[in-house]
């Protein structure tokens, strides 16, 4: 274990600064600029966790995001955990505290490991199967079922961590770092386009900044060099923003796309305080350049999934970039000529490169000649056909292939290796191209799905290799090509460019390699993250299952946290072999976004704790807050809800400040109801059609109560409305309905009526209301406003005045939502809490009490007016409310009449409002509580049900509305509320329990 | 989150709109002239169209216009806009 | 005399961002689809309505922001201006439009809370939860109204680098915490 | 008759290695004509289909499915179950389905994984409790087994929330209903496909229908990609496609048809086991069996086939999420995607005859279709099979419109609609 296999050749990592941390609890050390997997494998680990399933041992397979094994939870700390997170993608910092996932006890001795020996039993989707008996029994073994799956650990206390959202717009964003972004970044910015570049990575330059070698040269110097100018020359452009680590997560239509940097998962604890964590990035981008390159393919064999199998290209990034070697005896298993520069760099290294097992017959190409120059030993026409090592490759078996590919023959031959690199070939990351939408079309000739040029949306282009470009000369020539006319350019400093390049010829594909064993004794992988093999895919075939989302959900296949990057293509390889359909005519799954996965906190950003939603306050708000106010949310409001005084609860606050304000006066904060300003020669017109009453004949300087209907005929806000002019009127709603009510209005103006002469302004911010109520209303606003005439002559109920409180104008009116004498001041905003607070100095000798919501709605309730929401929703008629008398019956129209007169909204057994005493006067109704007539009927008839329900001090008893079926003609009648725990009888009465005769109102 | 051409203020992002259903379904005239069938009619019954869609939408949270759109509701392209009154373009 | 209570009573630097509340300023909003209506803003505001969207005219006194094709807000740029302007002003245009039926006329001083931003990154600040693109925004007068944190706002280009935002009272105070938040990591 | 799914199958199946399996439905080509075609092979399609040959012995039928069974919303939803609905007529419904839940994989041999983990409601403002109050109410005088819950009792039932008084909306209460929970979504499409297809029920996948022939007021048959197909009746299960099959067959529905979206985070061990819903601030999460949190979203307010949303519903909801659960943040969303859900003006289904004969629908699910999907298909077989709804559909007829008896669920439904 103490091994070191860094060798000292490389650039990229920074030897001299040594970095500790922990896997497993041990202590280990790796350099700046290693991920966790270079790390541990320079410390010679590759066991890092276990799989989904059976819980087989597994290591690190690749060196990116594809990664379905080696994932593992970041720290320990409660709040700061990270669980499933993929060693190859994040970087070593200092303290970095690592340990595996889904073993217990330890990833060397898993007890769950003896799932791999139950392994026949458990095909794919033997739960369906299964578990069935005795019936009920199935959350029993679900249990088990649930404790045995998951991964990593959640977190268990709150993230301190800080997530930010910025959006940014662009001309061009270049998606991808590697040698094709860095071209397309360059001739984007070189034609002066706002360009952004964005790469998952710390570092730009993708493979070939690594591709040491003599082979690739472009204008005649090595590929890695001419690009390490190009990305030099990136800086000279001031309309260029690159960004690393950021990596896209969504494609969106309208070129809308998300992208996630990572700001300090790369630091150690101590750097990351006070700073992002991670910005989402909301780009829209006129145009998309898509250079998301490919990725490498494995191969599909018995026990292909132990420690120590890599993805060759991987082992070629771990060697030539991080300087680490994967191990010392290697051999290789290619279909194709890429694992031969991993032989070349290898061999360069001093590594042992054993075999190289290639199923192709031969291959000529240069760089196979390089290697073979070089010595390196090649198995032509072979495949690998099992594997030996329980927790790391120890050695594999190879034999000779048949000349149709379909069978193996001769004997097996075994060879030692302590890792062993397989290249099946390479898949274009398609996924953010499809999710913008595009179609992909299948190349036959070496089996890959590529954009369909013809069906691509349009201000979106793909090129390198996520293109299906795989030489360099190609990604080249064809990056230049395209953006000419992508970008409309005539010419580009590129022009003339020369490339030499190896080029692969030979090509043989064969997605599930034979082997001498019947495929049910063999365990060739296909989702290593899922357990899922290709003897489950032929399966689900067997069972019937054909589409391709079928297979993939019966076997779980290319569901993991991986996303099927490295199991898709095999899957559907073996779908269409077996099946024998065309790949391209069985098409492929739906990539989902986002392409890796992406932190909730990220898609949230600051949006969290006192910033999740917006906080509405009133110009009196502080007044409330310094005077004991508890608040109600009432939508986004913050409304006084009661003020309890010296100890009270609730109950007794809400008691006390009713009793006062019909005792002596109240007042209350009513500024958060909607407020309209009405204008216009045809307003008159206007509310006769949006009320349900009539509104022409309305003095001025008069007030008037409305119900808005739906056009279902329902009833769905109500407030007063004021004439303040002839052509002028300033309209009520309820505090929730405000937005929608205005849009409502706006609606019909704009598209029904457009012929009318009216204009809409909210000035719901603009004026406060304080709202003053009792005997002695009259009394404080005599002081307030000394001169003003308040007799009933003068100022009668449902009126107003304009008049100025000191030097500010204000309107006042007589209007009551309590059934007391009453007064609103409506005064502008900024002047508001001072004319509050003058009305207490004026209330003190009358006890003027500050009320809140509760006893606002036990008031009205005395006097059974309506809350629309809470006594109606939204399938109640004003009829229904008997309110039959606000029905402007000879009105020709207006919203929602048409729907009074269908033939269930005419109906007489409708639920209708009614009051409701309680026999016991002392016991109050809860609010929701149905309301029954014969308690033993079965099944038991619910005839309507409590809508508001209060103990009424000023009546001493409990009184309640409801609506209840036919409850108009039911006066009088007995009814039962049936509680869980006893039974409540109640009385139906009338809806006014207080001054039936209104004589208050003048009092 | 498309990008939403209003006639009035120009291209902004879709969270400033709200959208208002189906366009071109007029508030009859004389509703009580109308049967209950045809009252459901215009109250409840939509064409509800997979493809080429007449839509109302309301730059809610700009100008507080109406305006009508031409969108393809199988891949959601915006084809047109225009204002309130004016005859839809032709498909 | 009434005491005088603005949302915000603060006024908050960071690096090169200055943002305050400027109070007290008259704001009037006017709505109209007649033609006469232009000229009697003219008389009296000696400014026109601008009629190109997403614009402003102004002059000395007045800021006058196109908010639709039908509907303008006009604001003084003076801050010293008293409540007597401000009935005077809001009389004056009353008188001539609304009680004329020329359109509406109606005062919103109260109902929207002017915040003033400088520095270079208010945009970027802005942008952190707005997606208006402020790259065509640059012009100095432009207007646009759009959300900022999932609240409707008015932000009217002054000058370089600073710019008025119009928020609703109630809304205001939710606004300035976020701003000041964002502004934590420009 | 098909083989029994058991452990001892499976243990015999395992000695030869999976080889022997039977397929569990037959791919067959259409007949010339069927006593009756369910369009769509969801899991209302497929169960209709399962009923109508269990029930009323029809078995000369065909579910065709344009694209492969339980592709739709079936396969896309969060897979929530429960019955407290409001009023009598949904109570009904719902409860009738968790009824036939509650012993379906025993029915069809076929594990469903029927989970009773429980469902809570959350409520977060004084209207909020009056409503669940009066939906739990309700709940229990219809037999349903609603409690409703003080907030240290919702806290004690699931710990991770936040129930701080401190928060924006805290939570106030909450309702319960400990027989509802979850299932696997895809296990009921295949287990009715399976059981149906014992019984004779073709199975038609890759037939996308293209139209429907009537002769006057009744149904003759549908044109499909795989030909024209007679029968004289059909009963309609198309979801989100309610409106275009209509339109073929020149009738209008009160249906929109909206994206709704969902999402699931990578996996983790146990941390959640229940279902918590709530409409005030938008969020409802469970936890899968294989560890992924299951987060459902809402809808977006503009019709669309794209089977695609607005990335802000997305934002929204996950926001109301790290508001209760603090915890969630850093979790890891894996995959997001987006159903089309047919939406009525009053958040409850048509299960209903119309004026064609012979032609039925069963749509506007809207967001909650999943959880009714036994009781859906057992009274629309019912409604087809006798051309009259049963009693527990009488109210979910298409003349409600007209006559103004809406069922309106607004408040039970998750998503507001």
């Amino acid at each position: 274990m103490s091994k070191n296999l860094r060798i000292n050749k490389n650039n990229f990592i920074d030897q001299t600064t040594r970095i500790s941390f922990k896997f497993n609890g041990q202590k280990l050390f790796g350099y700046k600029g290693d991920t966790l997997a270079s790390a541990l494998l320079a410390n010679n680990i590759h066991l890092v966790g276990r799989s989904f399933k059976y819980h087989r041992p597994r290591g690190i397979m690749t060196c990116g995001s594809e990664e379905p094994n080696a994932i593992v939870q970041i720290g320990n700390d409660a709040s700061l955990t990270d669980p499933n997170v993929r060693a190859t993608e994040i970087e070593l910092y200092e303290g970095l505290d690592a340990s595996s996932q889904n073993c217990w006890p330890s990833v060397n001795f898993d007890i769950g490991g003896i799932n791999n020996f139950l392994s026949p039993f458990l095909p794919a989707g033997f739960y369906y199967k299964t578990f069935m008996w005795p019936a009920g029994f199935w959350e029993k073994y679900e249990y088990f079922i649930r404790h045995s799956a998951g991964l990593g650990k959640a977190p268990t206390r709150s993230d301190p961590d800080i997530y930010d959202h910025q959006y940014s717009h662009c001309d061009v964003l270049v998606v991808g770092g590697g040698i094709s972004g860095i071209m397309s970044a360059k001739l984007s910015a070189e034609k002066g386009l706002d360009t952004i570049l964005i790469d998952d990575k710390s570092f730009l330059g993708g493979s070939t900044i690594y591709q040491e070698n003599e082979s690739y040269k472009i204008n005649n110097i090595n590929s890695n060099k001419w690009l390490a100018n190009e990305i030099e020359s990136l800086k000279n452009y001031s309309n260029l923003v690159i960004k690393n680590r950021t990596s896209l997560a969504a494609f969106h239509g309208y070129n809308y796309l998300l992208a996630r940097e990572n700001l300090t998962d790369h630091l150690s604890i101590n750097e990351r305080k006070g700073k992002v964590r991670q910005r989402l990035w909301k780009i829209r981008a006129k145009k998309v350049i898509i250079a998301s390159g490919s990725i490498e393919r494995p191969l599909i064999f018995s026990n292909n999934d132990r420690p120590g199998i890599i993805l060759s290209s991987s082992i070629k990034k771990y060697i030539d970039y991080y300087g680490v070697k994967t191990g010392e005896n290697i051999s290789l298993f290619t279909n194709n000529d890429s694992a031969y520069e991993t032989g070349i760099s290898l061999y360069k290294s001093g590594v042992k490169v054993n075999v190289i097992v290639d199923i192709r017959k031969n291959s000529d190409s240069l760089i196979v000649k390089e290697a073979l120059e070089l010595g390196l030993k090649v198995l032509w026409g072979s495949t690998v056909v099992d594997t030996q090592g329980y927790k790391r490759i120890k050695s594999f078996e190879v034999m000779k292939l048949s000349d149709d590919g379909n069978n193996v023959v001769g004997d097996r031959s075994k060879y030692n290796c302590d890792c062993l690199g397989i290249s099946g070939g390479w898949t274009p990351m398609v996924h953010l191209f499809t999710q913008s939408g595009g179609k992909l079309k299948f190349r036959n000739e070496d089996n890959v799905f590529i954009p369909d040029e013809n069906k691509t949306p349009s201000n979106q282009i793909s090129v390198g290799s996520c293109n299906g470009e795989f030489k360099l000369n190609e990604i080249v020539i064809n990056t230049i090509e395209n953006l000419k006319s992508f970008l409309s350019l005539s010419n580009t400093c590129y022009d003339g460019i020369k490339i030499i390049c190896p080029n692969e010829k030979s090509k043989r594909n064969i997605w599930l390699l034979p082997s001498d064993k019947p495929i049910g004794k063999t365990k060739p992988f296909l989702d290593f993250q899922n357990d899922s093999t290709a003897k489950d895919v032929k399966l689900a075939l067997r069972e019937g299952f054909k589409s391709i989302e079928h297979v993939k959900r019966y076997t779980t296949t290319g569901m993991g946290t991986d996303q099927g990057k490295l199991s898709n293509m095999h899957a559907l390889g073996i779908i269409a072999d077996t099946t024998g359909t065309n790949m391209g005519e069985l098409g492929t799954t739906t990539f989902r976004p986002p392409y890796t996965p992406l932190t909730f906190g990220a898609i949230v950003g600051r949006n969290v704790g006192e910033f999740f939603d917006q906080t509405r306050k009133t110009a009196i708000h502080n007044w409330h807050v310094k005077n004991n106010a508890e608040f109600e949310n009432v939508g986004q409001w913050k409304r006084p809800w009661y003020f309890p005084k010296d100890g009270e609860n609730m109950h007794q606050a809400v008691q006390r400040e009713s009793k006062a304000a019909r005792d002596s006066a109240g007042i209350l904060d009513a500024s958060t109801l909607g407020k309209i300003d009405i204008q216009g020669t045809d307003a008159s017109e206007f509310l006769n059609r949006v009320y349900t009453n009539a509104w022409s004949k309305l003095e001025i300087g008069r007030c008037r109560y409305g119900l808005m209907l739906n056009e279902d005929g329902m009833v769905y806000d109500d407030g007063v409305t004021t004439r303040l002019g002839e052509n002028h009127y300033i309209m009520t709603t309820t505090t929730g309905g405000a937005a929608n009510v205005l849009s409502k209005l706006e609606d019909y103006l704009q598209t029904e009526w457009p012929e009318l002469d009216v204009y809409l302004t909210t000035v719901t911010d603009q004026y406060s209301t304080i709202s003053i109520c009792g005997p002695n209303s009259k009394n404080i606003i005599t002081k307030i406003v000394p001169g003003l005439d308040l007799s009933d002559n003068n100022f009668p109920h449902m009126s107003f005045k304009n008049t100025k409180i000191s030097n500010v104008n204000c309107r006042i009116m007589r209007i009551s939502f309590t059934g007391e004498h009453s007064y609103e001041i409506n005064i502008q905003s900024n002047y508001a809490e001072d004319v509050w607070i003058k009305c207490m100095e004026a209330g003190k000798e009358f006890n003027l009490t500050p009320y809140g919501t509760e006893t606002m709605h036990l008031l009205r309730a005395e006097k059974g007016f309506i809350i629309t929401g809470q006594d109606t929703d939204g399938t109640l008629t004003p009829s229904d409310l008997q309110m039959d008398w606000i029905i402007g019956k000879k009105k020709f129209d207006f919203i929602g009449k048409r729907s009074l007169y269908r033939s269930d909204t005419i109906r007489e057994d409708r639920k209708q409002l009614v009051g409701l005493l309680t026999e016991d006067p002392k016991e109050v109704l809860e609010e929701g509580a149905q309301l029954v007539e014969n308690i033993n009927e079965k099944p038991i008839e619910m005839l309507g049900h409590v809508t508001s329900s209060y103990f009424s001090p000023n009546l001493n008893k409990s009184i309640a509305l409801a609506v209840v079926k036919s409850g108009k003609k039911l006066k009088g009648k007995k009814l039962i509320v049936p509680m869980e725990n006893k039974n409540i009888n109640v009385i139906i009465t009338d809806t006014v329990f207080y001054d039936k005769e209104n004589k208050r109102l003048n009092a | 989150m498309f990008i939403i051409n209003c006639p009035y203020c120009g291209e902004r992002d879709q969270t400033e709109f709200s959208c208002g259903g189906e366009a071109h379904i007029e508030r009859p005239k004389q509703p009580t002239e109308l049967s209950d069938d045809q009252w459901a009619e215009y109250l409840f019954m939509r064409k509800n169209i997979k493809g080429i869609q007449f839509e109302r939408w309301n730059h809610a949270h700009g100008c507080r216009k109406w305006f009508n759109m031409v969108r393809d509701t199988s891949n959601d392209k915006i084809q047109a806009v225009y204002k309130m009154g004016e005859k839809p373009p032709v498909k | 005399m009434l005491n005088f209570n603005p949302p915000i009573e603060e006024e908050k630097k960071y690096n090169d961002l200055k943002i305050v509340e400027v109070e007290p300023t008259i704001k009037i909003n006017l709505r109209s689809n007649k033609r006469e209506f232009s000229t009697k803003i003219g008389k009296i505001l000696s400014i026109l309505p601008p009629n190109e969207a997403n614009t402003s005219s102004g002059n000395e006194s007045y800021s006058l922001l196109w908010l639709s094709p039908d509907e303008w807000l006009v604001y003084s740029n003076n801050n010293t201006k008293s409540l007597n302007d401000q009935i005077e002003l809001e009389n004056n245009l009353f008188n001539e439009i609304s009680k004329l039926n020329q359109g509406a006329v109606t005062n919103v001083s109260d109902h929207w809370v002017m915040i003033n931003l400088k520095g270079s990154k208010i945009f970027d600040l802005l942008a952190k939860s707005c997606p208006f693109n402020f790259k065509n925004f640059k012009k100095k007068g432009s207007v646009v109204q759009t959300v900022v944190n999932h609240v409707d706002v008015i932000i009217h280009n002054k000058d370089d680098n600073d710019l008025n935002l119009f928020v609703r009272r109630s809304f205001s105070e939710d606004l300035w915490l976020w701003i000041n938040d964002s502004a934590r990591f420009l | 008759m098909k083989n029994k799914y058991s452990i001892f199958s499976l243990i015999k199946n395992a000695l030869s290695g999976h080889e022997n399996w039977q397929r569990a439905w037959r791919d067959p080509e259409p007949k010339k004509e069927y006593d009756a075609i369910i369009i769509g092979g969801g899991g209302h399609g497929l169960a209709t289909a399962y009923y109508l040959a269990k029930k009323h012995k029809l078995t000369n039928i065909a579910v065709v499915e344009k694209g492969w069974i339980g592709g739709g919303n079936t396969g896309r939803n969060t897979t929530i179950i429960r019955s407290n609905y409001l009023w009598d007529a949904s109570a009904g419904l719902y409860d009738h389905a968790l009824k036939i839940w509650e012993g379906l994989s025993q029915e069809l041999n076929y594990n469903v994984m029927f989970s009773q983990r429980g469902v809570m409601n959350l409520a977060h403002n004084l209207q909020d409790v009056r409503d669940l109050k009066r939906r739990t109410h309700a709940n229990r005088l219809n037999g349903i087994d609603a409690v409703w819950l003080n907030t240290e009792e919702v806290k004690k039932f699931c710990p991770i929330i936040n129930t701080s008084p401190n928060i924006r909306y805290p939570v106030l209460g909450g309702t319960l209903q400990k027989r509802a929970g979850t299932a696997r979504h895809d296990a009921v499409a295949w287990g009715y496909a399976r059981g149906a297809d014992a019984m004779g029920v073709d199975i038609i996948q890759n037939c996308e229908v293209k139209g429907i022939k009537r002769n006057g007021d009744q149904v003759e048959g549908v044109e499909t990609t795989k030909g024209f197909i007679k029968s004289k009746k059909i009963g309609v299960v198309a979801a989100g496609h309610s409106s275009v099959i209509a339109n073929m067959a020149g009738i209008r529905l009160p249906l929109e048809s909206k994206p709704l979206q969902a999402l699931v985070s990578e996996p983790v061990k146990p941390i959640i086991d229940t279902v918590v819903m709530s409409n005030a601030v938008h969020a409802y999460v469970s936890q899968s069996d294989k560890g992924e949190l299951v987060i459902g979203a809402g809808t977006d307010s503009y019709i669309s086939y794209t089977q695609k949303g607005s990335h802000n519903i997305v934002e929204e909801t996950l926001r109301a999420i790290l508001e209760l659960y603090p915890i969630f943040s850093r979790m890891k969303m894996l995959r997001q995607w987006g159903g089309i859900v047919d939406i009525c003006p009053d958040a409850s289904p048509i299960i209903s005859k119309t004026q064609i004969k012979g032609l039925y629908f069963n749509c506007g699910w809207g967001t909650g279709g999943f959880k009714a999907t036994p009781g859906s298909g057992d009274l629309f077989a019912y409604t087809i099979a006798n051309d009259e709804p049963h009693k527990l559909n009488a109210a979910f007829n298409l003349n409600r419109f007209v006559s103004g008896d809406l069922v309106d669920e607004h408040g039970a439904a998750a998503v507001a609609h």
